[in-house]
């Protein structure tokens, strides 16, 4: 048991090696796929296993913490690390076949140790207990990503990515200031080391720790598109090649925010939070970015750009939840970043299928694409479908419960901005559907790349099963956020 | 560059060399360690480069990329087989835990000491020739 | 004012800070901010490291007949963010240069400008 | 045996499916293979009735509120039989008329998705159940709207689908609040007891608002009515069957449903609405009648009568008593076949001449007498002359606004059956006593075929049995409906 506990440290050092790996190789992506299956596998069965146990910690070295790093294991952190590893898995797959033609054979092998990496520091980010080691794996993540933007060598994502490496590292800066003054408060890293001797505290250095909170939440905010923070993200997430926008927009955007939620909980708790103006400040920025994230969206032209600047508003649902302070509020955030994170790597990867076979960027020009492309189209619309609210899809299930949420903390007024953004979604998902299968064709042809079905099929899958199961999911999350 | 400062640093270069190596090897008993010691160790191949000064042994990128890579490996193996004892509390090795002053008397320690030199050698001597020449791509 | 200066480094710190954000910030010259950034984070270094710092005690390396050692984690930690200040550094010089081979140009408006031009 | 409550959504789903593979259904069985699903459908749901009343049939239960559950009670299986009688009787008659349309096998397709979809409604169990099959709905009449393909189509069903999103929002938002309150959505005769305990009564009343408002686009309410006349480029079958019948009466049935089996009479009569709610209704009833008076565009004509009809309906809903709730649940079922006659009657004027306009069919009456015949006996019981079936409707109306004290409601009903009269009657006179127009084809008959001309006039039939006999299905709504008002 021992062994299978410790799963996600394994995950963490077997993705880093497998990486250092890649470059000796002739055929990177017949290693790659099955190390990253294997893996998957392995992480299913670790959290099939524990998701529903009770939380524990892996200790990293031989020594214990403070001195040690830590890695927490509760259902959040299982639930988050599946989502990515069969994510990526899912990308790499149906990328296999695809990203040679966007990008060029030569790149396919940077592109797949950078993706290990980024992995593994996601995980790393996702799993641990202790601040810095969260702010290295930040960085790390941060420029394995910013490495998958520019490995298609062009103006625009170089360009794209020098604004998210300097936006980015601001961002870290700001992170690693509140691990500072944390740091000086209580002289710990690990988190509940620092609950604990933040409490006695508490009262007497409120300004220091409100100082700390606003540092955490603007870096995490620059990192995970927060809206006022956002102006990199729609660059980075439409210069890059679609795999990589699907691995941005589904995961490495989600783990500031989870890093965020983590030190929410853990360091700050409940009670800490709910007593400063704090909350009320993520509530404000992430609800504005609910709306005005839609309706920048709605105003794009090219398709990619479209899911992209929708990824902002989706991310405000996310810091909503944070925002409303409570148990419930924080597993939604946790649900949402599930969900969403199913249906934008889901949405990124057709975009970028349509786009390779239309040879065209603008949504204006998927007119009767559904007619050539059933399947592509139907799951597209069932995305859109997912982000609009339609019942039993996760999009209408994290808005149900955020809503829930929102009355229980007695903040009726803010259900009007869930709604209007809701609205907003509609407005600019369903004009694809609609022109995709019920307009008539301009006469383009699409040409006859292979598309891999099986992946997206089981992103499909994943997507109505996330929605079925929500219960469960979101009981055992917020079992494991009090 | 003038001839003087070649020589001057043909001369240097090894002394600098031995004591990036000291650094490097002497890390867990004494201050320095892998990353100072690297870049001392990178800090001198740099400066051959700078000064033009040619060997017959040089460290080319695609060595420098595959060095690292391996170095990387090692350390990766290394570490996670202690990070994994640590982590399941097994202990099948008893590491040694080390006699002040005596180099090699600290399991695994020295080891990885010495990989991560070459990692922080080799990758600047790669970032390096890299800016040097322009035009290619980060493969860090 | 005597506070100010009994904690001197941590005022210095916030000093260099305060200049590193504002240089990242401001400037249009991409070299130049990332000078900034680099100013940002070795301020955050040595807030960090003199966390760690007391005064008058040693380095943390057992020696006979030495009972007070400075803190080693600030130290340890920092080193850590060297490495990852200077991987960052490295990365994004690399991308300005290919920017600039592309551009002609490290100033960011006039890239933008190119850019509106040109497409 | 309750698993056979899902077979009458699952069934035209899966027909649909089925009609979708062109290799199994040759394209001149569709109509045959339609009527015969249909068929089936309405046998299914009239053996529910009759023999299995009362079953209820959970789905799939993810939580307290994702909880999808059929239940089947009197109101929804009057609206469920009804609904598959004319469902059947559409596809006959749509299997001839989609003939001059084109794309008859994608017209089916979704015509039969959008009968399961319908069924979904009226057996739902709970308000979650019944949101959900609402929103898709809106999904699968959507391609029905646009079928014609032409950028007007398009633009109606953009406008359809945006009113209708609209509406669906308002509904979310006010069933997070009701769930919230009462942790329950389930169907309850006489409303949830827990949202009377609940502290806001306030919130409720907001609630109870958006709910309303949310469902009213469907129903049509004015001012968010515009969808409805718009959406009369879908071919006429469309027309007749999903906007007189599916999709309102929909929103109509739903209305009832929030009304009566989440809020409960006691709770909405406390919450002073009524005066606010009224004037909105009656606006829509007369607003309806003279826009109707305007229109010279046949269908038009008739999709404002649908508006100003329709209100009637919500005016019983907000009059909250059991002679009101009586006369809009009759009067949906009445207004529903009168609706359906006038409609197909246009329909086949349309496809026998290609006459659209009031001003172009002088005299049709002539060349075409059964189908004009039938218009009359539908136009006269839509006025509301006894012993038609709308007088039946309008009478317990009446009723149930004398028992609630609004006396100038009977007013505002009398002045709109005058209107209905006033935009009804001057096209049965043009048909029958004015000059043939001169470019109307000198055929005999010109009468539709068989297929088409049938249904019109069985549907014709049952609005003269429910004039004359309407007993029994008043009883049985009787029924059904006392014990809400217990």
């Amino acid at each position: 048991m021992n062994i299978i506990g410790s799963t996600p440290l394994l995950l963490i050092l077997l993705l880093l090696l497998s990486s250092f790996t890649l470059p000796f190789l002739k055929n990177p992506i017949k290693f790659s796929l099955p190390v990253l299956g294997a893996l998957t596998i392995l992480s299913w069965i670790h959290g099939l296993l524990f998701i529903g146990g009770e939380e524990y910690t892996i200790q990293a070295g031989h020594f214990e913490a403070p001195f040690g790093i830590m890695l927490r294991v509760t259902a959040v952190e299982i639930a988050i690390g599946l989502l990515f590893m069969t994510i990526t898995t899912l990308v790499i797959w149906f990328s296999a076949s695809q990203f040679h033609r966007e990008v060029g054979k030569s790149q396919q092998k940077t592109f797949l140790i950078l993706v290990h990496l980024l992995v593994a520091s996601l995980l790393g980010i996702v799993y641990t207990q202790d601040l810095f080691n969260g702010y290295v794996f930040i960085e790390v993540s941060t420029l394995a990503a910013c490495g998958i933007i520019v490995v298609k060598n062009k103006a625009d994502n170089i360009k794209a990515a020098v604004k998210y490496l300097i936006l980015s590292s601001l961002g870290s800066g700001l992170i690693l200031m509140g691990i500072a003054y944390l740091y000086a408060l209580t002289g710990y890293l690990d988190m509940t080391f620092i609950h604990e001797a933040l409490i006695p505290i508490a009262s007497e250095k409120s300004r220091m720790i409100l100082i700390s909170m606003v540092l955490f939440m603007t870096g995490a905010g620059i990192k995970s598109a927060l809206f006022p923070l956002h102006i990199w993200l729609p660059d980075a997430h439409t210069a890059a090649p679609g795999a990589s926008s699907a691995l941005l927009s589904g995961l490495v955007i989600k783990a500031p925010a989870i890093y965020f939620l983590k030190i929410c909980v853990l360091v700050y708790g409940y009670e800490m939070i709910n007593q400063t103006a704090f909350l009320q400040l993520v509530l404000l920025f992430s609800g504005t970015g609910m709306i005005v994230g839609s309706l920048f969206a709605r105003s794009q032209k090219t398709l990619k750009r479209m899911i992209a600047y929708s990824s902002v508003a989706q991310m405000g649902y996310i810091f909503f939840g944070i925002g409303l302070g409570t148990p419930a509020g924080m597993a939604i955030a946790v649900y949402h970043m599930i969900g969403h994170g199913v249906t934008k790597a889901t949405l990124f990867l057709l975009a970028s299928t349509f786009i390779d076979k239309l040879g065209k960027k603008d949504s204006a020009s998927l007119k009767g694409v559904g007619r050539e492309m059933p399947f592509e189209m139907a799951i597209f619309s069932l995305c859109g479908f997912s982000m609009v609210g339609i019942p039993i899809l996760p999009g209408f299930i994290s808005k149900w419960n955020l809503a829930l949420a929102t009355i229980e903390t007695g903040q009726v007024w803010l259900l009007a901005i869930i709604l209007v953004s809701s609205v907003l979604n509609a407005a600019y998902y369903f004009p694809i559907t609609i022109n995709g299968f019920f307009s008539e064709e301009d006469g383009i042809k699409p040409n006859n790349n292979p598309v891999a079905k099986v992946p997206l099929g089981i992103l499909t899958v994943l997507l109505v099963m996330i929605g079925l199961l929500s219960g469960p999911i979101l009981s055992l999350i917020e079992k494991a956020l009090i | 560059m003038t001839i003087i400062v070649q020589n001057v640093v043909r001369i240097i270069v090894p002394f600098i060399l031995i004591f990036g190596s000291y650094v490097t090897v002497y890390g867990h008993i004494s201050p320095g360690g892998g990353f100072a010691g690297g870049t001392i160790l990178a800090a001198a191949l740099i400066l051959e480069r700078f000064t033009g000064i040619k060997r017959e042994f040089v460290f080319s990128k695609e060595l420098c990329l595959k060095g690292v890579a391996v170095s990387l490996i090692g350390y990766g193996i290394l570490k996670g087989i202690a990070f994994m004892e640590g982590a399941l509390h097994i202990h099948i090795i008893s590491w040694p835990l080390g006699k002040p002053g005596e180099i090699l008397s600290a399991g695994i320690m020295p080891v990885l000491n010495i990989l991560i030199g070459l990692i922080v050698m080799m990758a600047f001597v790669l970032l390096f020739d890299l800016f040097n020449e322009d035009h290619s791509m980060e493969g860090q | 004012m005597t506070i100010l200066f009994d904690n001197f480094i941590e005022v210095a710190s916030i000093i260099l800070f305060a200049i590193g954000f504002t240089t990242l910030l401001v400037h249009n010259n991409l070299i130049k901010k990332i000078i900034g950034l680099n100013i940002m984070d070795t301020s955050i270094f040595l807030y960090f490291i003199s966390i760690g710092y007391i005064d008058g005690a040693h380095a943390p390396i057992f020696t006979e007949g030495v009972t007070n050692y400075v803190n080693p984690v600030p130290s340890g930690l920092m080193l850590t963010g060297i490495v990852v200040a200077v991987s960052i550094t490295a990365f994004a010089l690399a991308l300005i240069i290919r920017l600039h081979s592309i551009y002609g140009t490290l100033e960011l408006d006039e890239i933008m400008k190119i850019r509106e031009d040109g497409i | 045996m309750s698993f056979i409550l899902i077979l009458p959504i699952i069934l035209p789903m899966i027909m649909a499916m089925i009609i979708a593979q062109k290799n199994i259904i040759r394209k001149d069985r569709l109509m045959a293979f339609a009527i015969f699903s249909t068929a089936m459908t309405s046998l299914i749901v009239f053996f529910i009735m009759f023999k299995l009343p009362g079953t209820s049939l959970p789905i799939l239960h993810v939580n307290e509120f994702i909880d999808i559950r059929l239940k089947g009670d009197g109101l929804g299986f009057i609206f469920a039989g009804l609904a598959s009688i004319l469902w059947t009787l559409t596809s006959a008659y749509a299997g001839v008329y989609m003939k001059h349309e084109g794309k008859e096998r994608y017209f089916f397709i979704f015509f039969l998705m959008t009968e399961g979809v319908t069924m979904g409604i009226a057996l739902a169990g709970n308000l979650f159940t019944l949101y959900a099959f609402y929103e898709i709905l809106t999904l699968t009449t959507f391609p029905l709207v646009i079928h014609a393909g032409t950028k007007e189509a398009l633009y109606s069903g953009k406008k359809y689908i945006i009113y209708s999103l609209f509406g669906a929002t308002l509904i979310l938002f006010g069933m997070m609040i009701l769930f919230s309150a009462a942790q329950s959505l389930e169907f309850t005769a006489g409303g949830l007891a827990q949202l009377l305990k609940y502290g806001q009564p306030d919130l409720l009343a907001g609630a109870f608002l958006a709910l309303f408002v949310g469902f009213g686009v469907k129903a049509a309410l004015v001012p968010l009515h515009s969808w409805l006349p718009a959406a009369m480029v879908a071919p006429t079958p469309v027309s007749a069957l999903l906007h007189a019948v599916a999709v309102v009466k929909s929103g109509i049935f739903s209305l009832v449903r929030m009304t009566f089996f989440i809020f409960g009479p006691a709770l909405v009569m406390s919450m002073h609405l009524r005066a606010f709610l009224l004037s909105i209704v009656l606006m829509t009833i007369v607003f309806g009648s003279f826009m109707a008076l305007h229109q010279t565009h046949l269908k038009k004509r008739l999709a404002y009568s649908t508006i100003s009809q329709l209100g009637y309906m919500l005016l019983g809903i907000i009059l909250l008593n059991e002679d009101a709730l009586l006369g809009t649940m009759i009067h949906l079922i009445n207004h529903a076949l009168i609706k359906i006659v006038l409609f197909f009657c246009v329909g086949a004027i349309t496809y026998s001449t290609g006459k659209k306009y009031i001003y172009e069919i002088g005299g049709i009456g002539r060349k075409m007498p059964v189908t004009m015949m039938c218009f009359s006996v539908a136009s006269i019981s839509l006025i509301g002359i006894p012993p038609s079936n709308g007088f039946v409707s309008k009478w317990f109306l009446g009723l149930g606004a004398m028992s609630a004290g609004q006396t100038l409601n009977i007013v505002i009903l009398l002045l709109s059956a005058f209107l209905t009269a006033g935009y009804l009657l001057p096209i049965v006179v043009g048909a029958f006593f004015t000059k043939t127009a001169s470019d109307i084809a000198d055929e005999e008959n010109l009468d539709p075929p068989k297929a088409m001309l049938i249904p019109i006039v069985v549907i014709t039939g049952l609005v003269i049995t429910m004039g004359i006999f309407p007993n029994p299905v008043i009883g049985y709504l009787q029924v059904a409906i006392e014990k809400i008002f217990l």
